[in-house]
């Protein structure tokens, strides 16, 4: 059975979750692999939950929300945006291939963008295979 | 939002084939007539460039055929006014630059597009020989072709007069290149 | 250990097509804790919540999961079911099968796997939902209207004559908006200025309403029910209450060559000027752009003519602030000019002018009272040609839309300049002639079967000036694109309708999303057409889409409704989903170690800072508390929080947590 | 400056004097022209009307041969074989398969060359043109840019399609006074000349009766195909119009030429059908 990457998304509710819902009453096919979780907004993410989203055995993840300016909180993803800068050199220093991670920004209008960046997100994951490597990286930290 | 369009074009239809070579996509045209408005030469042509698409679009071959078959498409000036102002961006100027290769390929070319394409074909006779122009060859070449035999004589000594007339041709090394290109493109006759 | 019922819906065909609904309902019988699993064609109908009511008294479910459609479209309706049949409703979560599945999906195997996936990540998510109950917060019952156009002023009234208190903001000196700028209106040809001055004055009488002229929204804070408006009221340079609008220090204004925006630049108007002489206020202003006083110091004629000594030029623009409880926006819209068509001459030709240039020349209040001048030498134009479909539906131009109203006022205008000029020629250049209200296909036929103008179905591709008159180039379709070339003594263009300049920096002030063309987005177009995705703040009008006026008057009464039922309770109700911090027993007493980098998150100022006391009074720690009022649940501050001590109930971390457990 | 030079066959033969006055200008302007090494020619407008494969094959063999002799920058003065270059380099980034049955033609790849016309280069050397201003060349002028400098938008990118402005500035650099008119960019029957001389006279018709009624008392062209339409073609435009225009038709670099204080001779002025330095 060829390999089908497991895509885990991270996505705010007022812009991303809603262009999802547009993506979809638009009808536009994109990739199955993407899970999504809801959340209120990307200032809301726990960058830990990443890390935990490998452990689970993703092999690739979304964190996506509302375009700088337009975030329904004012600030919150602006507050996502310092994290992921701070987070991603933290978790390349770590070891964790940050090529499987991608921050991005899909409004509530954009439903077909949406169905293109889990495409991409897919296909570079597809790409680049199982992260298996994520195991020892974890064990390497227990023993 | 409707849901996936299913319909594909009949494929043996020169809109279907200007889709697939050109990458225009000739529902785009809503028939708004900007480019007859602004084409220089569309008072004297039977077929605008309008027409021509409205016929295209409805992907008939019989439609084609007419198209193929007008004199208009091979009045046009290639000057990319139609091009440059149509509101759906739709690129007037290759679509009638296809048409008239397909008419020319399928044998259909207006009586009347005898002069301009015995011109066309001097013209190139003239590149594939030599790799460069050479007008009086050119000329000589358009007249047999054409049967125009008095076409301009008066202008010949006033051209050379003017030294605008180099009476020998300019021979370039890569003749050769030059032969190929013509063979691997026009030469296939596709 | 909990009780969950699954409820898997067809949606019709909508989930039923690409998903296996009866395999997702036999997979979640046997995910552990879910005692019920059944699915229904439409489980958002009566008898589909009449089944989830049951099962929970019949099976004493403590958690209901409805695998259906999107949580933003029929959460409510279910959690309202589920608390009917006496279960707190925060204890019943959605799955998204639709939308983020059969809909994008192919059908198949790896679809239907998908959607079991999506219903287990919220069962174990409904494991640990807590019962929770609606905050209650005061509703201010004053609404805030932006944009003095007609949407403006008839949502401000409908809201004043439902008993509630109004404040009227208008960016221009005056209200009125664009339709004070109209000569007549279509289809009835009414004159716009005798059925729109009673309502502007009516607006500026009415007890409950405030009008606030020549002023701007700076800043919005807060939220539906409790918003703090920050307005600009730039300064008039004229104290309001003294002057009487008596006009004098407009007629002894020495600047007497500025372009008038009212009249579209075709008047000129005087430094200190009112926009119109039915304007309301009808107190001038000063523009000091061009005052020579505030240029070079000299002048103040004004101030000596003004008999009521009103004339004020040290006066400053002044922040008011105002607490109001909902917002509807009625900023309107503007024309695309001339000078955006290229092969039109980049609007230099003076003859050459957009549609409300021409309502100013028709305007029995316009420059030329009324009369048809050309603009370039004030002769009687014999020819005139309308261009509709002038930018509009122009992809190369940005704008694909229609702008709806063009082909009526186009229609109009060739109309009215035929009653003017009755040898004269009207020509009119179109595509398709778009007339769907009431009496408006029987007015453009009345326009070409009465009034004799000649439409010609065809776009024009060039218009030049040659031996004074206007050569313009365009075709007939109808004769197979044969050209057509008139030689006209003016032109009119329809030009497109676009968004008023600065409705995304609006926008953005008050986090209401907007369209790729600036139009402010509706927060559903079939079903919330007046409303957007931020609570309490409502549109009307052209600020949403292009409108005609009817439509537009029944959008701002729409809106005001909206205001009204808002208003008609004392108190709101909103979700409960704000953050917590913890509290333990002594000698911990929370989790929180007083850092407070929370409060710093918090865009809505909702974290205090509270002291615990011992019995003696000693301060013995201080925390940080949430006010509940306030907090609208982004839960930035729980991401902050180093030592977990601060959680938003309904997006916990052991919700969260166990949700991606799950996958 | 040093710039790769692409004359085009035209200006080796019928229009000569646009080639002379090119290399004049740029000699006096301390640009050294770079001829590209056995360039042939870039097909025209007839390649386009037979075959899509040789009008962009022919263009790219020139475009070879200039990268392999290291020119990254080329001027075209003739504004169709500046079209058909841009054109080209266009349809080959757009449509790989095109690209392939080029290359597999011409046998290398059409180089990263940058096509310049000649309006784009006297614009970087405004300043030393108004710096070595000697005799100005004070007339009214109608600047004729035709149809192929400026279209399609997408493609050239040059200038403004619609009412474009750099001639009008370079001939005010030059001390001309550059008129409005409304026929910049109108076609003058380009490739027709000798297929359908009718319809020419009808086009440049129009276009030198509309530089006459704006006042201009030259009309200046960068195009070698506009300036023998309006200018060898003047009888059959006099016999349509039924009266004799005496408008003189010159090349913006001989017009410039002039203003440098280069000899008409130098410019090839003298070749002209209708007198170029008649004042009208």
């Amino acid at each position: 059975m060829a390999f089908e990457p497991k895509i885990t998304a991270f996505v705010c509710n007022w812009c991303t979750y809603a262009g999802a819902d547009l993506t979809g009453t638009s009808r536009i096919k994109y990739q199955p692999n993407v899970r999504v979780l809801r959340l209120p907004c990307t200032g809301r993410i726990d960058f830990m939950l990443l890390a935990k989203a490998f452990a689970r055995g993703a092999d690739g993840i979304i964190v996506s929300g509302c375009h700088p300016n337009d975030c329904h909180y004012t600030s919150g993803n602006y507050h996502a945006r310092r994290r992921w800068m701070v987070y991603r050199d933290l978790m390349d220093f770590m070891g964790i291939d940050t090529r499987r991670v991608t921050f991005s920004w899909v409004s509530a209008a954009e439903g077909a963008r949406w169905a293109q960046l889990v495409d991409e997100v897919t296909a570079t994951v597809r790409e680049l295979g199982p992260y298996e490597d994520y195991k020892e990286l974890a064990l390497a930290g227990v023993e | 939002m409707g849901s996936h369009a299913h319909a594909p074009t009949a494929p043996d239809t020169l809109k279907a084939r200007i889709r697939e070579h050109l990458g225009v996509n000739l529902n785009h045209c809503y028939q708004c007539g900007k480019c007859s408005a602004g084409c220089p030469v569309a008072e004297d042509m039977d077929m605008t460039s309008s027409r021509a698409l409205r016929l295209l679009q409805l992907g008939d071959p019989a439609l084609d055929r007419k198209v193929m078959e007008s004199e208009g498409i091979w009045l046009c000036l290639t000057c990319e006014t139609c091009s440059t102002r149509c509101p759906q961006e739709v690129e007037v100027a290759k679509v009638m630059d296809h048409v008239r290769t397909e008419a020319l390929r399928a044998g259909l070319a207006h009586p009347r597009s005898r002069d301009i394409l015995a011109f066309h074909r001097a013209f190139l006779d003239s590149i594939r020989v030599t790799g460069r122009l050479y007008e009086i060859g050119l000329v000589a070449n358009y007249k047999v072709r054409s049967r125009h035999f008095l076409k301009d004589v008066a202008l010949a000594p006033k051209m050379y007069l003017r030294g605008k007339l180099p009476l020998l041709p300019h021979l370039i090394k890569g003749r050769d290149a030059v032969g190929r290109i013509f063979a691997k493109t026009l030469g296939k006759g596709r | 250990m909990s009780r969950i019922g699954v409820f898997t819906c067809h949606c019709g065909e909508n989930i039923g097509a690409t998903v296996d609904c009866g395999k997702v309902a036999e997979c979640s019988r046997s995910i552990p804790g879910v005692v019920h699993s059944v699915d229904y064609k439409y489980m958002c109908s009566d008898p589909g919540q009449g089944m989830i009511k049951e099962a929970i008294k019949e099976h004493g479910l403590t958690g209901v999961v409805v695998a259906a459609c999107s949580p933003r479209m029929h959460e409510p309706t279910f959690r309202n079911a589920v608390a009917e049949a006496g279960l707190n409703p925060y204890l019943c979560e959605m799955a998204n099968l639709r939308e983020h599945c059969s809909w994008v999906h192919e059908k198949g195997e790896v679809t239907t796997e998908k959607a079991a996936d999506l219903v287990r990540v919220m069962v174990e998510k409904v494991k640990h939902n807590q019962p929770l109950h609606p905050i209650r917060v005061p509703v201010t019952k004053r609404a805030l209207v932006l944009g003095g156009g007609i949407a403006g002023i008839q949502a401000a009234l409908d809201i004043a004559d439902a008993g509630h208190k109004v404040v009227l903001v208008e960016k221009s000196p005056s209200i009125g908006g664009h339709m004070s700028q109209l000569s007549e209106t279509f289809p009835t040809l009414d004159c716009s200025q005798c059925i729109l001055t009673p309502r502007m004055v009516e607006a500026a009488r009415h007890p409950n309403i405030t009008l606030m002229t020549y002023a701007e929204l700076e800043k919005l804070e807060g939220f539906i029910g409790n918003f703090k408006a920050t307005i600009r009221r730039k300064a008039r340079k004229l104290d309001e209450k003294l002057c009487t609008g008596c006009g004098l220090c407009i007629q002894k204004c020495p600047q007497k060559k500025i372009p008038d925006e009212f009249n579209e630049g075709l008047g000129q108007r005087t430094a200190i000027y009112v926009p119109f002489p039915q304007a309301v206020p009808n107190k001038p202003v000063i523009d000091t752009a061009n005052c020579t006083f505030f240029k070079s110091g000299k002048c103040k004629v004004c101030e000596k003519m003004c008999p009521t000594g009103a004339i004020r030029y040290d006066q400053e623009d002044e922040l008011v602030t105002l607490d109001v409880g909902a917002l509807v926006l009625a900023t309107g819209f503007k024309v695309m000019r001339t000078d955006k068509f290229p092969e039109y001459g980049y609007g230099q030709d003076p003859d050459i002018l957009d549609g409300l240039q021409f309502e100013r020349l028709a305007s029995a209040s316009g420059p030329t009272l009324g009369v048809m001048k050309r603009p370039s030498d004030g002769k009687e134009p014999e020819t005139v040609v309308f261009l509709a479909c002038s930018g509009s539906r122009d992809r190369a131009k940005g704008v694909p839309y229609c702008s709806k109203i063009c082909c009526m006022y186009t229609a109009k205008h060739a109309m009215l300049y035929r009653h003017k000029v009755h040898h004269g020629k009207a020509v009119v250049f179109y595509m398709d002639i778009r007339s769907g209200g009431k009496d408006y296909d029987e007015f453009v036929r009345r326009a070409i079967e009465e009034d004799d103008v000649q439409y010609v179905r065809g776009r024009v591709s060039k218009i030049h000036r040659e031996d004074g008159k206007l050569v313009v180039k365009g075709a007939d379709t109808l004769q197979g694109g044969a050209p057509v070339e008139i030689r006209a003594d003016m032109v009119v263009l329809a030009t497109a309708v676009q968004s008023q300049d600065g409705s995304e920096e609006l926008a953005q002030k008050l986090h209401v999303s907007y369209d790729p063309y600036h139009f402010f987005a509706e927060s559903h177009p079939k079903l919330k057409p007046v409303e957007t995705n931020t609570a309490g703040i409502f549109l009307a009008g052209a600020c949403q889409a292009p409108r005609d006026i009817p439509e537009t008057v029944a959008q701002a009464s729409g809106a005001a409704a909206k205001v009204a039922a808002l208003f008609a309770r004392d108190e709101l109700t909103r979700e409960p989903v704000v953050a917590v911090v913890n509290r333990l027993p002594a000698p911990t007493f929370s989790y929180c170690v007083g850092c407070f980098l929370c409060q710093s998150a918090c865009p809505y100022q909702a974290i205090e800072q509270e002291e615990i006391k011992g019995r003696d009074g000693s301060v013995l720690k201080v925390v940080a508390r949430v006010n509940a009022g306030l907090c609208q649940g982004c839960g930035t501050c729980v991401a902050t929080c180093r030592t977990k001590a601060i959680d938003i109930q309904g997006f916990s971390n052991e919700q969260i947590y166990a949700e991606l457990m799950t996958l | 400056m040093r710039i790769g030079y692409y004359p085009g066959c035209s200006l080796l033969g019928s229009s000569r004097e646009f080639d002379e006055s090119v290399r004049a200008v740029m000699g006096a302007l301390g640009v050294e022209l770079v001829q590209v090494p056995d360039w042939n020619c870039c097909g025209a407008s007839s390649a386009h009307v037979l075959d899509a494969a040789l009008a962009a094959a022919l263009p790219a063999r020139i475009l070879a041969q200039a990268a392999a002799a290291g020119l990254d920058e080329v001027l075209a003065p003739c504004a169709a074989c500046y079209n058909r270059l841009v054109s080209a380099q266009d349809s080959i980034a757009k449509d790989p398969r095109l690209a392939k049955e080029v290359e597999e033609a011409v046998g290398a790849p059409a180089g990263r060359v940058k096509v310049l016309n000649v309006l784009e280069v006297l614009d970087r050397l405004r300043p030393e043109i108004q710096a070595r201003i000697q005799a100005p060349y004070a007339r009214k002028v109608a600047c004729y840019y035709g149809c192929l400098l400026v279209r399609p938008p997408r493609v050239v990118k040059f200038d403004r399609p619609e009412d474009p402005r750099s001639m009008d500035l370079l001939a005010a650099a030059a001390g001309a006074t550059p008129v409005e008119w409304p026929f910049k960019t109108e076609c003058c029957g380009a490739s027709f000349s000798v297929t359908r001389t009718d319809l020419v006279a009808k086009l440049s018709g129009r276009v030198l009766e509309g530089a006459v009624k704006a006042g201009a008392e030259a009309v200046l062209v960068a195009c070698p195909m506009c300036q023998s339409n309006l200018d060898m073609r003047r009888p059959e435009i006099n016999a349509r119009l039924g009266r004799d225009l005496e408008i003189p038709v010159l090349y913006i670099t001989q017009a410039l030429g002039l203003a440098l204080g280069l000899e008409p001779e130098k410019l090839g002025l003298q070749r002209h059908f209708v007198p170029a330095l008649a004042r009208v």
